[in-house]
């Protein structure tokens, strides 16, 4: 059998230049939408925004080997990269920012970034830690029931591997060996608490074996390596044998949410520390090295993607609210919905 | 018609949804080649298979949110927690996930799901094994929750919670499981969720209660009937959420005197709201204090049989005499 | 005397209790160096030291377990769960072990603890930082349920929590942290457990209420004796586990009529309690029906405002609505 | 330094010949008295019980290296041989058996085997399965700030470390090194659920590593192996450097508890195959080997057993029940209890 050595490490993982393109354009989407709440927030107009920042890379590299249509994403609050990649639009993501009645996750019924759409396979996520992990077990399991080729994914942070709902959902997917991918985004804070708070442990991959399947560690700034390990373990999923537990170490740089302070509890020195290591300044720097990427076509595509989200931002903010009559509907099924 | 007892009637139910629907899968410990600690699905694992009739972990939360992800995707899971003293853990799943899907989601996602699960006392189970379950989980919005006293009733609404589009409650009184019988209709009927039935008409007082607390108070109006010729109307409420109110006021409003039982814990239980229901819809019509008879506060009923009796019947013919009381109010 | 409000006060107390009892430890998610959400702790890691000051691990039963054993070996731990919408996963160690061990144990164990978490709505916390978790709480037979309203209350009844031998949830309702200040008296003063009080005297009817809904009712007394000179007696319960069903029970043979009002999903929630003990025990005293006025039967109060302000003021001038009828009546 | 080798295994572990008899009769005591418990209830004076038989091993064996007096004491249901091994009496278990007013775990408030005594240390345990973990962290951390010397062993069975609490407890222990060590007693089956559907691996105590402390894999039948593996953890514990979980490899002779019938789950010939591996059966004949243990000395310890447990249950039948307006007390803390 010959191997053909792909030239470039993206051509090795089976990446195409339009792939990285598509990428890139996520990565910085991402950020500038991100960085555009929290200004709106700043601004009064929302009242409450959770920062991805520093995220994009392990959210978009790890979203990338997951099929639109096909797989079901169980995100978390951080995961604004993830719920674009998976097809939810800058619109659609202001429409929650300012709680409107046709914001797709919850009709402005949840807090902004409590993501969820039947039409896009994101289940709705509450804001309990860690109750998505049991979810993803389950409708792993109900896809490989009824025979599915369907991947599921479930990412949380470092926090929720402590809760106990964590250990239970890792558990039945590995007696199982369903098609579930566990994706910890370790940015080595849950809220101020550190990591060695959390755990006694460096690597929360280290875990996995206690369940039957592999770990991985990789390093969440870089967004191939990112790609690289989720590929495998869809791979792995696809072929029936069963899940993989990801652990992408990463770091926040914002506050944990708008309404944080998070210079009570890490050094502004460790945050400039960790902004080195920007995971869309990396991922720049390759395409440049690749020749993909030059500041003229870097500056078209930040303005127009800087474009597309004031468009959405203005089209959102003039959306209705929703209508306080609704208020009471939709606890149970109503009659229109019965199938 | 057949006779039955309350457990063959869910055995039976259970066991021709599972047969006609295969999105239907169950799921607890020891479901599997252990049958269920009551046998309810012995032999299942056998005919239905084992993807469908699946040994769980030991892991409450586990369960309940496996089950989430399962009617979230397509199947119709039937989750059975071995004993309601159990199901604690899972009380996160149940408030913050099973009943806040469809509602967060603004009705995009629905969790067509059955927890089974056999609770109360009276069979030597001591504080783990005898629980009431029923008050914490009626006060979720979002779930529904199902409390049947007979095997006819057990049949048709545990059907009902099946076919079901949003969370079900279904809360088995262990005491009724052999020691009530009853004629069970053939075929797959329906009993419809949130419907209360006057299982006995009455002029003089009305009676409302459930699960096995039911049987006590028809055999208290039975003899009552005999012993005074008083006529007591017992209503069965047979769902707690949604509660059939128009069913309880009526009746009160017709005999003008009420009285609640329930085995729980008295204070903060399912029996308050039924009473300040009545003495708010009722008020005018009532010829006599609403009287309520709870379970005493005490965590659940002790073991040894003396204690395990004093919760049962802290006084000597507790609710025939104090129905007596009311009758002659 | 020190003019505080209701977060000031829970603080003051609690710093003040430590300072006094090395038995004291503190532990919660981001109690610590972020000294908790709302700064309660601010300073506490450094002044008492990271053995009393414990940043747990992110796992609320965890919490409660971990204190429960604390408490089991001689420490006098305070747990903070974060917001009480998230304590729900921890169900299952209050109510089968924190509230169950003295009485599983005949007496011999015993758990003093103090389970503290912000309640309640009206801050634009959205389904999920939003709840009244009081009703699950108070029907558990072996915990007490404390819902201050005011600086005074909160830090009487804070201390009075510490010391009891048993264990204490103790909820502050958010809203109130830093809208509602009053006089708070100095030194280190208890606030008996289980005592309701008579906020406002009055002759007409009896308004009965608890958390931050009591201040509405004050309001809305306020405003009706302004606008028709109408008397209401306002009573805060402060206590829902054990209720003080005596001074509940007094004011209404008094007045001859009662509200009682409360934030939480209406069906099932702790004013049915109420409201069917003073059924039960002033019935004939009743000039009109009682009037309860809970929250809708949605899961919580919606993030967008024009939604949360329905879950609390599903019509115009509801509470003072509803009391002048009642006034009326 | 100069290594002294002990002559003998028993010797190694610096354990005397008068050890090795207080051993021995605990563990015949532990089994003499499950049989004649089982035989109470065929004979319908006691409604419920759990069968200890074939644990014995692991629960003397890892007893043995705690500390009347100064230790505490988590067991669950099955852990007759902890129990008696804590100081609790023949008459005293059978005062629970019986359900009687002087039972001391619980005044025959709990089912039987539910055990509980603040004088011998024993914390008070319940059915639900795992909620002793994080008590038992919490009680280590309570020893560990107290300056106390005390170690926590807590005692638990394979279906127990799918709960959610199993997870909390140990992760909190790992974290703050706690002085307490966690014994899985591993029988293979949670009821009839067996283990490979109640975790993807083989050894429970390959978990550990994710809390960052030593599991050990042990021998549940050799008494000597399981007390060795005991002391260890129990240096470790009081050298401050953490807890360690201790998996003892065990099987449950009878049925689950006087409830079940384990016919329906588990094949007559696995049992009688797990019966030959007996742990009394090879602590006796170890003991044989050593001249410690003959035919006559064997009978007559058997027989001053059985007398001493004919002698409990007599007595403990007698005792009064409790008083059923005695129901309503203990659910706080009653005035003259107040310290
Ligand atoms: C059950 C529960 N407990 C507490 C909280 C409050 N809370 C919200 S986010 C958070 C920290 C989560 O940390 P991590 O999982 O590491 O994710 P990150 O925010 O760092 O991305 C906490 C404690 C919650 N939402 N749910
Ligand atoms: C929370 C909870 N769920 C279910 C049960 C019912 N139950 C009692 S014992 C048991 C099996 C325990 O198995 P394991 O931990 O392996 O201990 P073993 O009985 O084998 O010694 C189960 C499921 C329970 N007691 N508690
Ligand atoms: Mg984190
Ligand atoms: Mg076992």
């Amino acid at each position: 059998m010959s191997t053909r050595v792909a030239e470039t490490p993206h051509g090795a993982l089976g990446l195409s230049a339009d792939d990285l393109a598509s990428m890139h354009r996520l990565l910085l989407t991402s950020r500038l939408l991100d960085e555009a709440a929290l200004r709106q927030n700043r601004m009064g107009r929302a009242p409450f925004v959770v920062p991805a920042a520093g995220h994009e890379g392990c959210q978009i590299g790890t979203a990338w080997a997951m099929r639109r249509g096909t797989d079901i994403w169980l995100p978390y609050y951080r995961d604004l990269g993830i719920v674009l990649s998976a097809g939810m639009t800058p619109y659609e993501v202001f429409l929650g920012v300012f709680a409107k009645a046709d914001d797709p996750s919850s009709g402005g019924r949840q807090m902004p970034a409590h993501w969820g759409s039947r039409r896009l396979g994101i289940i709705s996520g509450s804001s309990p830690i860690a109750t998505q992990v049991p979810h993803a077990a389950g409708i792993a399991y109900a896809a490989k029931y009824r025979g599915e080729d369907a991947v599921v994914g479930c990412w949380f942070g470092d926090g929720a591997t402590s809760e106990g709902d964590w250990h239970e959902g890792l558990n039945f997917s590995g007696i199982h060996r369903l098609p579930v991918i566990f994706v910890c985004e370790n940015n080595q804070y849950a809220i101020s608490v550190p990591q060695s708070k959390q755990m006694a442990v460096k690597d929360v991959a280290s875990r996995a074996e206690g369940y039957g399947f592999p770990g991985v560690v990789v390093d969440g700034n870089d967004v191939l390596a990112c790609y690289g390990a989720m590929k495998t373990a869809h791979e792995r999923a696809r072929a029936g044998e069963g899940p993989t537990l990801i652990e992408c170490k990463t770091y926040r740089f914002m506050p944990h949410t708008s309404d944080d302070d998070d210079k009570s509890y890490r050094s502004r020195d460790e945050v400039e520390q960790a902004r080195v290591r920007d995971p869309l300044v990396q991922f720049a720097s390759y395409l440049r090295e690749h020749g993909l990427l030059d500041d003229a076509s870097h500056d078209a595509l930040r303005a127009e993607i800087k474009e597309e989200i004031d468009e959405a931002i203005r089209a959102a903010w003039d959306a209705p609210d929703p209508d306080p009559d609704t208020a009471l509907r939709h606890v149970f099924q109503e009659r229109e919905e019965e199938q | 018609m057949t006779e039955k007892n309350v457990v063959t009637a869910v055995r039976d139910a259970l066991h021709d949804e599972m047969a006609n629907d295969e999105r239907i899968v169950l799921l607890g410990e020891d479901v599997g080649a252990r049958g269920g600690v009551f046998r309810i699905s012995d032999g299942w694992m056998a005919e239905f298979g084992e993807e469908r009739v699946i040994d769980t972990p030991l892991a409450e939360s586990g369960i309940v949110g496996i089950a989430i992800g399962m009617a979230l995707h397509g199947l119709l899971p039937v989750a059975e927690i071995q004993f309601a003293d159990f199901i604690h853990p899972a009380f996160d799943q149940v408030v913050s996930e099973a009943a806040r899907l469809r509602y967060r989601s603004n009705g995009d996602f629905g969790v067509p799901m059955v927890i089974r699960t056999p609770y109360g006392g009276g069979i030597h189970g001591a504080l783990y094994h005898s629980q009431s379950i029923e008050a914490f989980y009626a006060h979720i919005p979002g779930i529904k929750v199902v409390v049947p006293a007979t095997p006819g009733d057990a049949a048709g609404l545990l059907r009902s919670a099946i076919q079901d589009p949003d969370p079900v409650l279904f809360l088995e009184h262990k005491k009724t499981y052999r020691s009530i019988k009853g004629e069970v209709a053939d075929g797959a009927y329906l009993t419809p969720i949130g419907v209360a039935e006057v299982k006995q008409e009455g002029d003089d007082l009305t009676c409302i209660s459930y699960g096995y607390s039911l049987h006590l108070c028809l055999d208290a109006a039975h003899r009552l009937a005999e012993d005074e010729g008083a006529s007591v109307e017992v209503v069965d409420v047979r769902t707690l959420a949604p509660l059939d109110v128009d069913t309880i006021v009526s009746s009160v409003r017709k005999t003008g005197k009420a009285m609640v039982v329930y085995e729980d814990n008295r204070t903060y239980g399912a029996g308050a709201e039924i009473a300040s229901t009545i003495a708010e819809q009722a008020l005018f019509d009532l010829d006599a204090p609403i009287l309520r008879i709870g379970g005493p506060d005490i965590p659940a009923m002790p073991f040894a049989a003396p204690l395990e009796h004093y919760f049962m019947e802290p006084e000597p013919d507790h609710i025939y005499a104090r129905m007596r009381e009311l009758a002659r109010a």
